[in-house]
């Protein structure tokens, strides 16, 4: 399987503290991977170079070979790589359908189109419609985005995503905020899009049992840097990664550093 | 070389009125980032009051703190019943001072007729010195002392005194100043008065130097000052300052040689500035964009 | 005696329920840490006791006093100083300036409070005048901490002091912070457990919005279970 | 056409359209009919100003430059050239395209700056077309403003009627489907969560522009007609009160629907009849701006979502209790 994303010493620093230092990842077409870490290990930051809200103070991010270290976040996105925030994002007074049309037409050309061309209405109609059931949305089409529920907006969202034709999904904490009864259909969502094979998937999550039942890899993250990565039953084991949870590498690194 | 010094003078202290009304409107939108499009109501009623209450007694002073008081008056209506119940919320900012502008211009035709009045120099501040055929009129040479002192007062409102410091800290952090026990929104109510004060003194000023004052004026003058406190740096009263005085200067020179193109003008500097420096000559908060 | 009460706060953030039922105390001259991860409601609750987002339902005494629904000016000068998550600098004001703003609406001893202050981080004499906006993170957050006591002595919140410091100035924090205890009462939010569980009297881990655990510290230390739980991983 | 128009108000529509095409046959008081025609010309003009405002968020408080604008080029015309449809047809086309050319100027300088210095910017720039309209007097006669006379089709009250009903009638249908265009969707969605948007991969800057470029070139229209049913032009065209008259036909009617746009209209223009035939009787009521700047301080504090939003929340509230009674049946 080829790599769908790679990143060559990627390192961030604000001011004179790093962020993330020298993290090297390798990721295969069609995995989902889970970054865990301790609160302050430079995830979110991680998926801010990923995404490009933030650019690297030194290496490079390659997404199917090319090099897009340089590129703004909406040429990132046309690329495929697309990420869900840490708050829904929707827009609260459109509807569904219309939420997820807006990412159709941006993801195809005739985005400028002043007056609406009732064939690739229907085109697009057809196609959200693929992507709503593929999130378990059916027949909320109508409903404004702002009246959803709030696992539904989450759904919602990922749609969007998909719609965008995103290839690399970074999700940031897709259940925070949600309450316990609807995690499981976020779930159901995730796997689903998951058993497509078309979609790699990037999880920032801190449900231990949700990330151990979901990943294929688990990559820890500690104090900026690559802690360990593999197959998350050993990965959990590690003596350094339960230390580093605790706090407990604070003195190790004042002794290297 | 006269009318050098001549349109210098009248530049300088054009430029000063206008500082008074910009000083207000930028000192709110740096606290309250609230953007007062009634602010130039308060000036144009500070010109009509300060003229009647001069011609109903005849004392310049009266009509100054007459005018000043009218203005807080109205300046306190607006804070509490117009900007209050929006607070935070941007376009509903813009939209009801706007409206507050309109009824506050309109109100003054009410009370004073839809035509303009005429308004009388003080007779101590009457006539010119000359010094070898350079002509200086006094009354500008009085505004030019008035608006340096209240700088100076401004400058030393805002750096020497405790309440100053709690104006800057709460224009850099609001959350933090209250944390610190201070009523933020009462803060605010004393910047408003002290903003509406200054317009209306501006105002007061400004019609016997004028001579004529009308009801429009208030827009035109709102204009000017926006314009002022844009290429000052939004929230900047030294920014203010120094941009009052280069917009009255080259207004006054502009309105010499080539009159038409004087509004031109303004514009012109407004659009390079936003060009160039989007924060204005001393913004640094960053306000634009 | 519990300086500090919450009983039942539920807070909303716009439409997302952030705190749902958060009940805990404060005993007077303790420092008691409050743990858990992002997003758990930790902050929150340091708002929703300073005012800034007002509980809907349930409510905080401080001193036996109501000080739910009251405005965070009138809160502030209960005596309770505040230090927020992103330390609330004045960057274009100076050190000077910042503490004379604290004196400003605190009662007492403020020359008192001032000069052990001044003892305690004596970074902040030497740059007494220098604009704070120009002091290193840890200074920074030391100007914050000094500010935050010489408004309100009775007692001090604090958000994660710890967050973007080196490790050595997080030592030196925390051991000011366990000598601030003889004169004050602390609440403590912070993430690094190890550093938090040797200067803490009391803990509470937060968890989605919730106190799903409670106690003294000590008794954390040796509960590996609980650790793990809601500080690690499974 | 499905979602396009929902069927009810489309039966609405045009009922209302069918009456005011058969109001001169029922009702030929001349007043009337001026009054109807002077509501039209303000509609589209409202509407103008509600793509801006109500549906992609933009404060414009310059927006009677592009309605004197049109005013202007067509009157010009007419006091050059001879009163004929084909020099009305070039009035009006040079006033769209100098409107055009402005809005994308402004736009383009100033619309990724703040909504703020937007606001202001736009203000400074219509006092500077009214200074401008003042001093070149070979052109505009300044203050005093100049007559003009207009093709007859024009001169005739009941065809000129027609013609601005129907001006109306394509307006509207041609911003509706542009406000359901796919650009369209864009804009409301930047005016929701511009942020989002731009994440999307829509560059907001692009649609604004493609939104006051819109917006400039109905109004133009709408100036073009008003200033051939006066027949006379001054420089009133470009003063802050016809911006107002926007800004409180779009803010009582409600935002971001068009059709609110119209009615805030009628009732402005109604309001504004009755005041000023008030104060023949009441002097007080010669200064009728200032009761339509209470009124619009009032809208804007008590009904922020207009008259179309108020129906909206009486509507929803209805449904909410039918909603109830039903799961109150359902549970009995």
């Amino acid at each position: 399987m080829e790599n769908i994303l790679e990143t060559k010493d990627l390192s961030v620093s604000f001011g004179e503290h790093d962020v993330i230092k020298d993290v090297n990842l390798e990721i295969e077409r069609g995995k989902l991977i889970s970054i865990i870490g301790p609160n302050g290990a430079g995830k979110t930051t991680l998926f801010n170079l990923l995404s490009g809200q933030i650019t690297s103070t030194k290496g490079e991010i390659y997404f199917k070979n090319e090099n897009v270290t340089k590129l703004s976040v909406p040429l990132r996105a046309r690329r495929g790589i697309g990420r869900s925030f840490q708050l829904t994002n929707i827009f609260p007074e459109l509807t569904v359908l219309e939420n997820i049309r807006l990412a159709i037409q941006s993801s195809s050309k005739d985005y400028y189109s002043i007056f609406p061309r009732l064939s690739a209405l229907s085109r697009q109609q057809d196609e959200a419609k693929a992507y709503m059931k593929k999130c378990m949305l059916n027949g909320k089409e109508h409903v404004l985005a702002q009246d959803l529920a709030h696992g539904e907006k989450r759904k919602l969202e990922l749609a969007m995503l998909l719609a965008l034709k995103t290839e690399l999904l970074l999700l940031d904490e897709p259940t925070a905020g949600i309450s316990i009864e609807e995690i499981p259909a976020i779930l159901e969502v995730i796997e689903n899009i998951k058993k497509d094979g078309m979609y790699t998937i990037v999880l920032i999550e801190h449900k231990m049992e949700m990330v151990m039942h979901l990943s294929d890899i688990l990559v820890v993250l500690f104090n900026g840097e690559l802690l360990a990565s593999g197959n998350p039953q050993e990965i959990i084991k590690d003596q350094r990664v339960q230390t580093a949870y605790l706090g407990g590498l604070h003195r190790e690194s004042i002794k290297t550093g | 070389m006269e009318v050098f010094i001549n349109l210098l003078v009248n530049g300088v202290s054009t430029g000063l009125l206008i500082f008074l009304l910009a000083a207000g409107l930028t000192l709110i939108f740096g606290l309250m980032s609230v953007l007062n499009f009634a602010h130039g109501g308060l000036f144009v009623w500070g010109a009509f009051s300060g003229a009647w209450i001069y011609k109903e007694t005849n004392s310049f002073l009266l009509a100054i703190v007459g005018a000043i008081v009218i203005g807080m008056a109205l300046g306190w209506v607006l804070e509490r019943f117009l900007i209050r119940p929006v607070y935070g919320n941007h376009v509903r900012q813009l939209l009801i001072t706007l409206g507050g502008m309109l009824v506050l211009s309109e109100s003054i035709k009410i009370f004073w007729g839809p035509n303009p009045i005429r308004v009388n120099l003080p007779g101590w501040l009457e006539g010119s010195y000359q010094f070898d055929g350079i002509i200086i009129i006094k009354y500008r040479v009085f505004v030019i002392v008035v608006g340096l002192l209240l700088y100076l007062a401004l400058w030393l409102l805002l750096s020497r005194t405790q309440i100053g410091l709690m104006i800057r800290a709460g224009v850099m952090d609001k959350e933090m100043v209250q944390a610190l026990g201070i009523n933020v929104k009462g803060l605010f109510t004393f910047v408003f008065l002290l903003g509406a004060a200054l317009a209306a003194l501006g105002g007061a000023l400004l019609a016997p130097y004028s001579g004529v004052v009308f009801a429009e004026m208030g827009m035109q003058y709102a204009i000017l000052a926006f314009i002022v406190v844009i290429i000052g740096g939004m929230g900047s009263l030294q920014g203010s300052a120094l941009a009052s005085l280069i917009v009255g200067v080259a207004g006054a020179f502009m309105a010499y040689y080539i009159p038409d193109l004087s509004l031109a003008l303004n514009m012109l500097l407004l659009a390079i500035v936003l060009l160039v420096k989007p924060t204005g000559l001393m913004g640094e908060k960053g306000s634009a964009v | 005696m519990s300086l500090l009460k919450l009983d039942n706060l539920e807070t909303y953030l716009g439409q997302y329920h952030i705190l749902q039922g958060v009940s805990m105390s404060v005993e007077e001259g303790s420092i008691t840490v409050l743990f858990g991860r992002n997003g758990a409601g930790k902050t929150t609750t340091l708002r929703s006791i300073m005012g800034f987002n007002p509980s809907t339902t349930g409510s905080v005494h401080y001193n036996n006093q109501r000080i739910s629904g009251i405005s965070t000016h009138l809160i502030s000068r209960k005596g309770i100083g505040y230090v927020p998550e992103n330390q609330g600098i004045f960057s274009a004001l100076t050190v000077e300036e910042t503490l004379n703003l604290a004196k400003a609406k605190s009662k007492g001893e403020t020359e008192e409070k001032m000069e052990w202050m001044l003892e305690l981080f004596p970074d902040l004499k030497k740059f007494w005048r220098k604009k704070s906006g120009l002091l290193s993170g840890g200074q920074k957050q030391m100007l914050a901490i000094a500010r935050a006591y010489i408004n309100g002595d009775g007692l001090l919140l604090i958000d994660e002091p710890s967050k973007g410091l080196s490790p050595i100035m997080v030592e030196k924090l925390m051991e000011s912070i366990l000598k601030m205890k003889e004169k004050t009462t602390i609440l403590l939010v912070e993430q690094n457990f190890l550093m938090a569980s040797e200067i803490g009297d009391y803990f509470y881990i937060m968890d989605d919005g919730k106190i799903v655990h409670k106690g003294l510290m000590q008794d954390l230390k040796e509960d590996k279970a609980t650790c793990q739980k809601y500080l690690g991983i499974a | 056409m499905r979602g396009l128009f929902h069927k009810v108000p489309l039966y609405w529509g045009l009922a209302i359209m069918l009456f005011m095409l058969l109001f001169p046959f029922v009702n030929d008081s001349r007043s009337m009919l001026i009054l109807l025609t002077q509501i039209f010309i303000f509609a589209i003009f409202a509407m103008s100003f509600d793509i801006l405002l109500g549906y992609t968020g933009i404060v414009s408080f310059g927006h009677c430059m592009f309605f004197g604008i049109g005013a202007y080029s067509t009157a010009i015309i007419f006091n050059h050239l001879e009163a004929t449809l084909l020099n009305f047809m070039i009035g009006l086309a040079i006033g769209i395209i100098l409107s055009a050319l402005v809005s994308y100027i402004i736009g383009s300088l100033s619309l990724r700056l703040k909504s703020h210095f937007y606001a202001m910017l736009t203000l400074a720039v219509s006092q500077l077309f009214l200074v401008l309209a003042e001093k070149w007097r070979g052109l505009t006669h300044g203050g005093d403003g100049f007559t003009f006379s207009v093709p007859d089709v024009f001169k005739d009250r009941t065809s000129f009627y027609y013609i601005t009903l129907i001006s109306v009638a394509v307006v509207f249908i041609l911003l509706k489907l542009f406000t359901e265009s796919s650009t369209g969707k864009v804009l409301k969605a930047i005016s929701q969560n511009e942020y989002r948007a731009e994440a999307l991969g829509y560059k907001s800057l692009h649609y604004k522009l493609i939104a006051s470029v819109t917006a400039g070139v109905a109004a133009s229209f709408s100036g073009a007609l008003y200033a051939v049913s006066l027949r006379f032009i001054n420089t009133n065209v470009f003063s802050i009160e016809v911006t107002l008259d926007a800004l409180l036909m779009t803010m009582i009617g409600g935002l971001g629907t068009l059709a609110g746009a119209i009615a805030g209209a009628g009732i402005i223009e109604f309001l504004r009849h009755y005041l000023s035939e008030l104060a023949m009787t009441y002097p007080i009521f010669e200064r009728w701006t200032i009761i339509l700047g209470f009124l619009y301080i009032v809208v804007l504090l008590v009904f922020p979502s207009g008259l179309a939003g108020f129906i909206k929340r009486i509507n929803l509230k209805n449904k909410r209790k039918m909603k109830k009674k039903g799961e109150l049946q359902r549970v009995a």
